[in-house]
């Protein structure tokens, strides 16, 4: 599990795909928000936890289709399922070798976006930690995705359209904690709530997505 | 040290993040031109030996 | 003798290495005196208080962050037309000392803006078309570092730095039209012929003069690693060839 | 000799009996039984598309029996088919090296020797020729300390020299109390038993499909 | 190249990549903006034209990555390469059939999600103009984009990273339009620019995209 | 027999003089010269990683020769390797009938019969089996109408009774005044000479690469 773990990382680093760019596109979906909404700094500072939040999400799951096919097409996938690893530790540790390569880079980047934002100043701390605590549920629910649509050609968008309803209640709780602080108010409740789905998520998730993974190795 | 007032922190960290950035952008440079340098002389020198 | 001439590696080197030197010392000397004259023996702003000191580092930067992408687009020009491998490297080169430039330029920006306009970014037209470039400046350096091949990289990035200075300049003016008549930051950033006096001009220039020399020594040194490396590429390979060859033969 | 202390189960049998397989939910082979103790290997023949590569994953576990079972086969496979599960962007030893941790081993260098990779070691796999991407899909087999080879086609785009390279892995494989099941079109030359599937063709009314429910 | 464009469609269609599921990522990222910014009416009307906007680019971005990958990954672009076709005409005969599977679904299911973000009334008809005059543009500089890094594993990101810089005049104009027009302001000036900056990318980018593929191809 | 009417360039001759390929920017054969008239069959030889690939990738236009000139290649060529560009999603009849239109031809019908693949045409292509596809991959060269095939390891998976379809397609497209350049590591049964490349291996020192200006 470790060499799969790492041997993920490295492949992330090494084809290019990992760290920077996961970023890249957070980056880039919060600087385009302007464009399209209008330049208005009132009307920004009030959608910005929103829009942090929503960016991050469509930043991990832009990278969610390949987490599982490329070791499906060059048949990777099948030699992993006849090793003497359990299907449910491959896609967790897939799962974790996403988020440290996507989830963590858009935790700690999310404060200078807040910036183009003009995030107030009261919500950047939340900020950061609702997306700490939630963006790890994103990439294990991305990966249960993965594995649903692994055996399916341009899977990509089908992947989208399974993993956001999933990502809904991930997203409300969080995108929420975020905007009370930034709005002055406690946003523990929504903290607690998001903390208890990733928990949940984390213990639960995996078993489903080996189950599902199973069936499609077959 | 000049008096600046009330912008003492806006002034100070302009400079220090710049001189930062530049002195890192010079000194990543040299670094790594310092070890391909040295590694090419390495293969330059073996590649030599060797015909 | 032509210019072409020193698109010749070696010869490259060589004039470089001669030059190189005097740009080093050159640029510390014009931004060693321009920095500490302007940070200490410049008058503050009546406008601006202390802040106006920020201008010599600004100012340059946010020039050579415009320069850089403008060299590389020459240097792409001639790769593509001449083929000059010098020329390459060079524009691949000059690609992260433009990012370190954009962003001075922008955090120098952000950090002027706090007490000029009470927020760290507004959506200017300037600043809006300086972020722009620094994200043509991210894919151009990300697809360098995505292929493999040092010449497909050279051709792909090149026709990519055409192609970005294009849309770049239209979104210079589509963030004009944009943001047209919403925006009153820009009018508080000050003009040259009101508000510059000589006062703050001239260190300013020495400054200017600093960042070119910066960056001239900065590319020139970068480029020679460049060549440097792909010689050792080079080399490497050719050694492993004539060792396959040995072992075959006995 | 047998070597059950690195793991292989020696004498342990690889049996299959009554086996159906099909694809798609279409029923490809019928009433397919054969055993395969430790030291022995054994050809599968037939002609294209006759359902070789559909039971050689049923038998690796890839796809569930229409009927019949596979006995003898839980965690001893290591499965080799047409697509390598290489990496391209990691060189050949960090390949082979993960493959061998995934299987609990660690020493490489037996099966770089056995298929002549020590010049391509620090290769990228994405830079290696056909023949040598197929080596080095080969040498994983040997990093993966399991008995049973299951081979589908694995000679294909080797040289003859590879090809006497690959039997010679099996033959010293078989020595050691592994056992082999190749589907081929060529001969390998190892001394192995033959299996001809074509004689298995399921009739289409013969066998219950997945689908028997609705008929 | 007509049967190229035919066996484009043909293939989104049957692949379970085409037009629904464009679509389907439209629809969700729309329907996750409420629960990212709240649920107030009248900031969702102020920011509907530039979320639809936004929702259509990243619907037609996230598809492109497969534009020519595939053709890519199965050898069909080298043997393309090899046949009578120009390389030109291949990408711009592949943008096209994009932009007929993700582009047009978009233009007509707008004014629809418009109801979903509470669109003023008078921004209907320019926003689906404005769309129909974008989308095409979107769809070749994505080819464009995809042509660059054809060659890259896991180039997805990379793409999204050179792309959208090369999306923000559309963005720009087209959201403009769309914005003015749901303020019952005059959207003319936007929209003739909008058409200006389509004609010049259908007109010059199948040239730049050629040649690209061009390279990555040998 | 010679069918200019429908596309043959009967008696242009493919020339390769002294050509120079490389793979990633280091060079791999050097010095290479054949000519190949029409009518004829051209076989390389050599072990894995010998250059074959390459060479043939560089005679199909698919990259830039290092040194030296093809001549009589432009718009002739018909090229099949491992990746048969074949659409999992459309079935054996839409693939084929895709690539003739692409060729600017409309019959399918002879090369779907040469490869014995009537029985398959409504078959979607990812439900061949390995032997199936690569016919398919094949037939598609009877379709296009050049009289250049380029095959890298055309037989690959295919049975014995493929084979001789093969062999026999060849041997039809020669007589039709075709010609065909192969690497394969197998006997095909067709007359042909023989080109072993591993005796134009390229010296480091004799021959240009990308990177020469830096030596
Ligand atoms: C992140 C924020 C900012 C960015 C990206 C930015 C960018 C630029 C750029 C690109 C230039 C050079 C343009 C040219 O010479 O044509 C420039 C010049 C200048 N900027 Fe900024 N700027 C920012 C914030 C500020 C702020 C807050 C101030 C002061 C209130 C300021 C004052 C100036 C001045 C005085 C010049 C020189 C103008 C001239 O010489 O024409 N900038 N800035
Ligand atoms: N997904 C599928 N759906 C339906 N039929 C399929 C599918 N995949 C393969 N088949 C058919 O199942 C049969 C067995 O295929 P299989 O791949 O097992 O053959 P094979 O013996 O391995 O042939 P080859 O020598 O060509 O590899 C073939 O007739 C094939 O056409
Ligand atoms: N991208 C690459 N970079 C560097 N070297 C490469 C690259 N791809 C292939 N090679 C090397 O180039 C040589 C020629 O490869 P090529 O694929 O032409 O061989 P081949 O004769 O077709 O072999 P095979 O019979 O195995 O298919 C090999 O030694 C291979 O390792
Ligand atoms: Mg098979
Ligand atoms: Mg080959």
């Amino acid at each position: 599990m470790r060499a799969l773990f790492f041997r993920d990382l490295a492949l992330a680093l090494r084809a290019g795909g990992g760290f920077g760019l996961g970023l890249a596109f957070f980056l880039i979906v919060v600087v385009l928000v302007p464009f399209s909404v209008g330049p208005q700094s009132a009307l920004l500072t009030q959608i910005a936890p929103g829009v942090l939040w929503l960016g991050a999400l469509l930043a991990c799951l832009l990278s969610l289709d390949r987490l599982l096919a490329v070791d499906w097409e060059d048949g990777a996938l099948d030699l992993l399922a006849t090793s003497p690893l359990p299907l449910e530790g491959i896609v967790a540790v897939k799962a974790a070798a996403h988020w440290v390569t996507t989830g963590l880079p858009l935790v700690l980047a999310a404060p200078v976006l807040g910036v183009l934002l003009n995030l107030a100043p009261s919500g950047y701390g939340v900020l950061v930690l609702s997306l700490a605590l939630g963006t790890p549920a994103l990439s294990m629910i991305g990966a249960f995705g993965a594995a649903l649509t692994v055996g399916i050609k341009r899977g990509g968008l089908l992947l989208s359209l399974l993993v956001l309803p999933l990502y809904v209640p991930t997203l409300i709780f969080g995108a929420e904690a975020a905007r009370r602080a930034a709005q002055g108010l406690d946003p523990s409740t929504p903290l607690f709530l998001l903390a208890g789905i990733t928990l949940a998520v984390l213990a639960a998730m995996p078993f489903a997505a080996g189950a599902v993974l199973r069936v499609n190795l077959r | 040290m000049p008096d600046l007032g009330k912008y003492a922190d806006a002034v100070l960290s302009a400079y220090a993040v710049s001189i930062v950035l530049l002195v890192g952008i010079v000194v990543l440079t040299v670094w790594r031109g310092r070890r391909v340098r040295a590694e090419m002389d390495a293969v330059e020198k073996r590649s030599g030996r060797n015909g | 003798m032509s210019l072409w001439e020193y698109a010749n590696p070696v010869k490259f080197l060589r004039l470089s290495e001669r030059v190189q030197p005097w740009l080093w010392a050159g640029a510390a000397i014009c931004l060693g005196v321009g920095l500490v004259w302007g940070f200490f023996f410049t008058p503050d702003d009546f406008r601006q208080g202390s802040t106006v000191k920020i201008i010599y580092l600004h100012v340059p930067s946010a020039l050579m962050a415009i320069n850089a992408w403008f060299m590389m687009l020459v240097a792409s020009l001639i790769w593509i037309i001449r083929r000059h491998h010098v020329s390459a490297l060079a524009a691949k080169a000059a690609a992260p000392v433009g990012i370190v430039m954009t962003l001075i330029a922008l955090l120098t920006g952000a950090i002027w803006g706090q007490p000029m306009w009470g927020t760290w970014w507004a959506w200017d037209p300037r600043l809006t078309s300086f972020l722009i470039l620094f994200l043509f400046y991210l894919g151009y350096v990300a697809l360098w570092e995505a292929i493999e091949d040092p010449d497909t990289a050279a051709d792909l990035t090149s026709i990519l730095c055409l192609v970005g200075t294009v849309f770049a300049v239209l979104s210079r003016y589509a963030v004009l039209f944009w943001n047209q008549g919403l925006h009153q930051g820009a009018s508080l950033s000050l003009d040259k012929e009101e508000n510059v006096a000589d006062v703050f001009y001239i260190p300013l220039l020495v400054c200017i003069g600093g960042f070119v020399l910066l960056f001239l020594a900065l590319v020139l040194y970068r480029t020679g690693t460049e060549i440097r490396l792909r010689r050792t590429r080079a080399l490497i390979a050719r050694e492993a060839r004539s060792a396959g060859l040995h072992a075959e033969g006995a | 000799m047998c070597l059950r202390a690195i793991g292989y189960g020696c004498g342990m049998e690889l049996k299959v009996t009554d086996l159906a397989v099909g694809r798609g939910g279409a029923p490809v082979l019928a009433g397919v039984s054969f055993s395969l103790p430790g030291g022995q290997a054994l050809v599968l023949r037939g002609p294209n598309g006759s359902g070789k590569t559909t039971l050689l994953r049923t038998v690796a576990g890839l796809q569930v029996p229409m009927a019949g079972q596979v006995h003898g086969a839980e965690d001893r496979i290591a499965y080799a088919a047409h697509a390598d599960g290489l990496k391209a962007a990691l060189t050949v030893a960090e390949n082979l090296r993960f493959w061998a941790s995934v299987f609990g081993q660690s020493d490489i260098a037996p099966a770089l020797a056995a298929f002549d990779l020590e010049d391509l070691v620090e290769r990228r796999a994405g830079q290696l020729s056909a023949g040598q991407k197929r080596r080095l899909g080969l040498a994983r087999l040997m990093v993966t300390g399991r008995d049973v080879w299951v081979l589908d086609e694995p000679t294909v785009s080797l040289d003859a020299a590879s090809v006497a390279l690959f039997a010679d892995a099996v033959r010293g494989h078989l020595a050691r109390g592994g056992s082999a099941l190749m589907a081929t079109h060529i001969d390998l030359g190892i001394e192995a038993e033959t299996l001809d599937v074509s004689g298995f063709r399921a009739a289409a009314a013969q066998m219950a499909s997945t689908d028997e429910a609705f008929l």
